[in-house]
């Protein structure tokens, strides 16, 4: 059982995406009940927040992998977190997109620096386009990856950080009480809907990371063949 | 432990005297700190409220900080010095902590110019603003030296530099700029202390990471 | 369509849109590992035969 | 003192150096000979701990306080006198009696007179002797010559050979690579021959 969970893992994980996302989908747009406030734009909640969750989610993982890549030496790790941070950049970046034009339906503008998760996404977008520059101007090699892998650990620190210096900073320039963006409460259909949508995110995710990790090593292993053979 | 300490006292040392001999970075830092400023009086309209210009006086400490960073392993990297201090038995983070000390008395070093001028020529200088320097300098000497050392192992090193520090320095500026502002300075004060012993741990625990292969 | 659903709509095609041009920046590089392999192959040939 | 087997380094794509085998005992002399691009650099850099090896395998039976390193580079600042670099060196490697010791040195190198002087003055050959100084100052155990004949003149050449012939510290372990083993006479126990990857 496990063997064949091993060798057809890609297979389960996208199909269980595809249901997922179809059902997802569907429960988002035809059951959940309408926002009484926001009316029908409110269902960008359920694309907005599961997509930026699942970018948090590869910033960690990258993390983690760079923290195994230093203290295990675990030399694997260093594709892994590289994959990881690759990933959340592009989640990072769907994330700003989608905060957009949920920005433009809520107040009529592109982008608002009152919305704390979007300057959030800006900086981590910074902070990890920093990162590709440092591995494409660093020789490959063990270095390169204690580099890449302090500098991914910097950013899971960065995240919290980064957090309370944006809070601090609305409250300097509004000195009224924090706004809440929580809003009313979600009702149970949908709160389900909501974890439905984040699942078939996370599925959609793990099954774009097993790719494009493959994708990495396969290129490193033809580096390392043509290497033997020229 | 106290061996330790000798030798970031010998590497700090020598850190200081090869800026004493070349001359290479504090000058230009302070020219610089000083044309900013100036050049901000041309870039802010005429009657602009006081909390544009401590904005201002942030952003010219923090380019001010970018240009000692940058120089802050030239002298290592010019014949790979570097190498000379990693054979040594001395522990590799010792060479971080004299590096950071050394960055922080360059800085203190042109903001002993930087605040008297901007005295002069915009706001009076508080107490919170020189604390709020003072905390700012730590963490920005401490997180922009490992950065530093990254980098110079990147070809475009001076490039680098600023892109991998502009991000983390954010809640730098964000603490600095409401230390000077805020009713309550002690809440911004607070978090630049944080943020200085967060990072400031890390980077002293990640050095040698950066530095060896 | 009210406004609303138009953006709402928006944001799922940015979504679709992603994923497809990940899909077409897969098959490029498949293509390229594809002739890189052939090449080496040929390279592992020649290196037996000569 | 130093075991490899298989030992091979890549700089990204690029090989330097590939399946090296040696085995050398403490207070053996071993000399390193090749071609440009053989690896000789790489070779001795993974001696030092400087660089990891990527294939094979390397113990070098020593502590870094007890390794000294003789690098292309002379491994001092140029914006300091030889007494302070060797100074420097000498806090970091806690030598007791620091003073006499570089004084000793700087004497037997012929590098008294400009010990003052901002190393960036120094000629090349000066130099070289300065780095031989800072590689020998706190007496290593392992000795690691990469190249050390180079901008030597003949009375710098006499001292470094003399320095080799030296009784004391006893048992020590000296690997030289050079592209003049002429000059080391019959002095290595050991040889290696590295050729490009």
């Amino acid at each position: 059982m496990s063997t064949w969970l091993r060798n057809n893992g890609a297979v389960v994980l996208a199909s269980a995406a595809a249901v997922l996302l179809v059902t997802g989908l569907g429960l988002a747009l035809l059951w959940a009940p309408e926002d009484a406030d926001q009316g029908p734009s409110q269902r960008i909640f359920y694309i907005h927040v599961p997509v930026a969750l699942t970018a948090y989610v590869f910033f960690g993982w990258a993390a983690w992998k760079a923290f195994r890549l230093l203290w295990k030496r675990d030399d694997r790790a260093d594709l892994e977190s590289y994959t990881a941070v690759h990933m959340g950049v592009i989640f990072g970046v769907l994330t700003l997109v989608t905060g957009s034009i949920w920005a433009k339906i809520s107040w009529g503008v592109w982008w608002t620096w009152s919305e704390r998760q979007l300057v959030l996404f800006l900086i981590l977008f910074l902070f990890y386009s920093a990162y590709f520059m440092l591995r494409y101007s660093t020789e490959p090699g063990p270095r390169r990856a204690r580099t890449s892998a302090v500098y991914a650990l910097f950013g899971a620190v960065l995240l919290p950080v980064s957090f309370l210096a944006i809070r601090l900073a609305e409250q300097l320039l509004h000195p009224a009480p924090l706004f809440n963006r929580d809003g009313p409460q979600m009702s149970a259909s949908m709160f389900l809907t909501f974890c439905v949508c984040l699942a078939a995110m996370l599925t959609l995710a793990a099954t774009l990371y097993r790719i494009e990790l493959t994708g990495k090593r396969v290129d490193a292993r033809l580096r390392e063949l043509r290497e033997h053979l020229t | 432990m106290s061996g330790y300490f000798a030798d970031v006292t010998a590497l700090a040392r020598k850190d200081l005297l090869v800026e004493l001999r070349s001359r290479d970075t504090v000058p230009a830092m302070l020219l610089f700190v000083v044309g900013a400023l100036v050049v901000f009086h041309f870039a802010l309209p005429e009657d602009s409220s006081r909390l544009a210009a401590a904005g201002m006086l942030w952003i010219a400490l923090l380019f001010t900080a970018l240009l000692a960073l940058v120089r802050s392993f030239v002298a290592e990297r010019e014949g790979t010095v570097i190498d000379g201090l990693l054979l040594a038995p001395c522990d590799r983070s010792a060479i971080w902590l004299a590096k950071s000390l050394s960055v922080f008395a360059f800085l203190a070093f042109a903001e002993a110019v930087a605040l008297p001028a901007f005295a002069l020529f915009y706001e009076p200088v508080t107490w919170e603003l020189i604390a709020g320097v003072a905390l700012a300098n730590v963490g920005i000497a401490a997180v922009g030296t490992l950065l530093g050392a990254m980098a110079a192992a990147a070809r475009a090193r001076e490039l680098l530099l600023p892109l991998l520090f502009l991000p983390l320095a954010i809640p730098l500026i964000v603490g600095g700029v409401g230390a000077t502002l805020a009713e309550d300075p002690a809440r911004y004060l607070g978090f630049l202390a944080l943020y200085d012993l967060i990072f400031a741990i890390l980077s002293w625990a990640s050095f040698e990471y950066v530095v060896t292969e | 369509m009210s406004t609303g659903e138009k953006y709402l709509a928006a944001a799922y095609l940015v979504l679709f849109a992603a994923v497809l041009v990940y899909v077409v920046l897969i098959s490029l590089k498949l293509t390229r590992i594809e002739r890189e392999l052939t090449e080496l192959a040929r390279l592992a040939e020649e290196r037996r035969g000569g | 003192m130093i075991r490899a087997r298989g030992l091979g380094r890549r700089f990204g794509d690029k090989r330097a150096l590939t399946g090296v085998d040696v085995d050398l005992h403490r207070g053996e002399f071993l000399l390193v000979t090749g071609p440009n691009g053989s690896g000789k650099t790489t070779f001795m850099r993974l001696l030092a701990g400087l660089l990891v090896p990527t294939a094979g395998e390397l113990e070098v039976e020593t502590d870094r306080a007890r390794v000294g390193f003789l690098s292309h580079d002379p491994l001092v600042y140029r914006e300091l006198t030889p007494l302070e670099n060797l100074d420097l060196y000498g806090r970091l490697y806690r030598i007791s009696e620091r003073r006499e010791r570089i004084g000793m040195l700087l004497e037997r190198f012929g590098l008294w007179d400009a010990r003052a002087e901002p190393t960036a003055d120094l000629s090349r050959g000066m130099l070289q002797r300065l780095a031989l100084c800072r590689t020998l100052l706190h007496q290593p155990e392992l000795l690691l010559l990469d190249e050390p004949f180079t901008a030597l003149d003949t009375a710098g050449a006499e001292l470094l050979l003399d320095e080799l012939g030296r009784p004391e510290p006893r048992d020590r372990t000296v690997v030289v690579s050079s592209h003049q083993p002429e000059r080391l006479a019959d002095r290595p126990t050991a040889r290696l021959a590295l050729v490009p990857a």
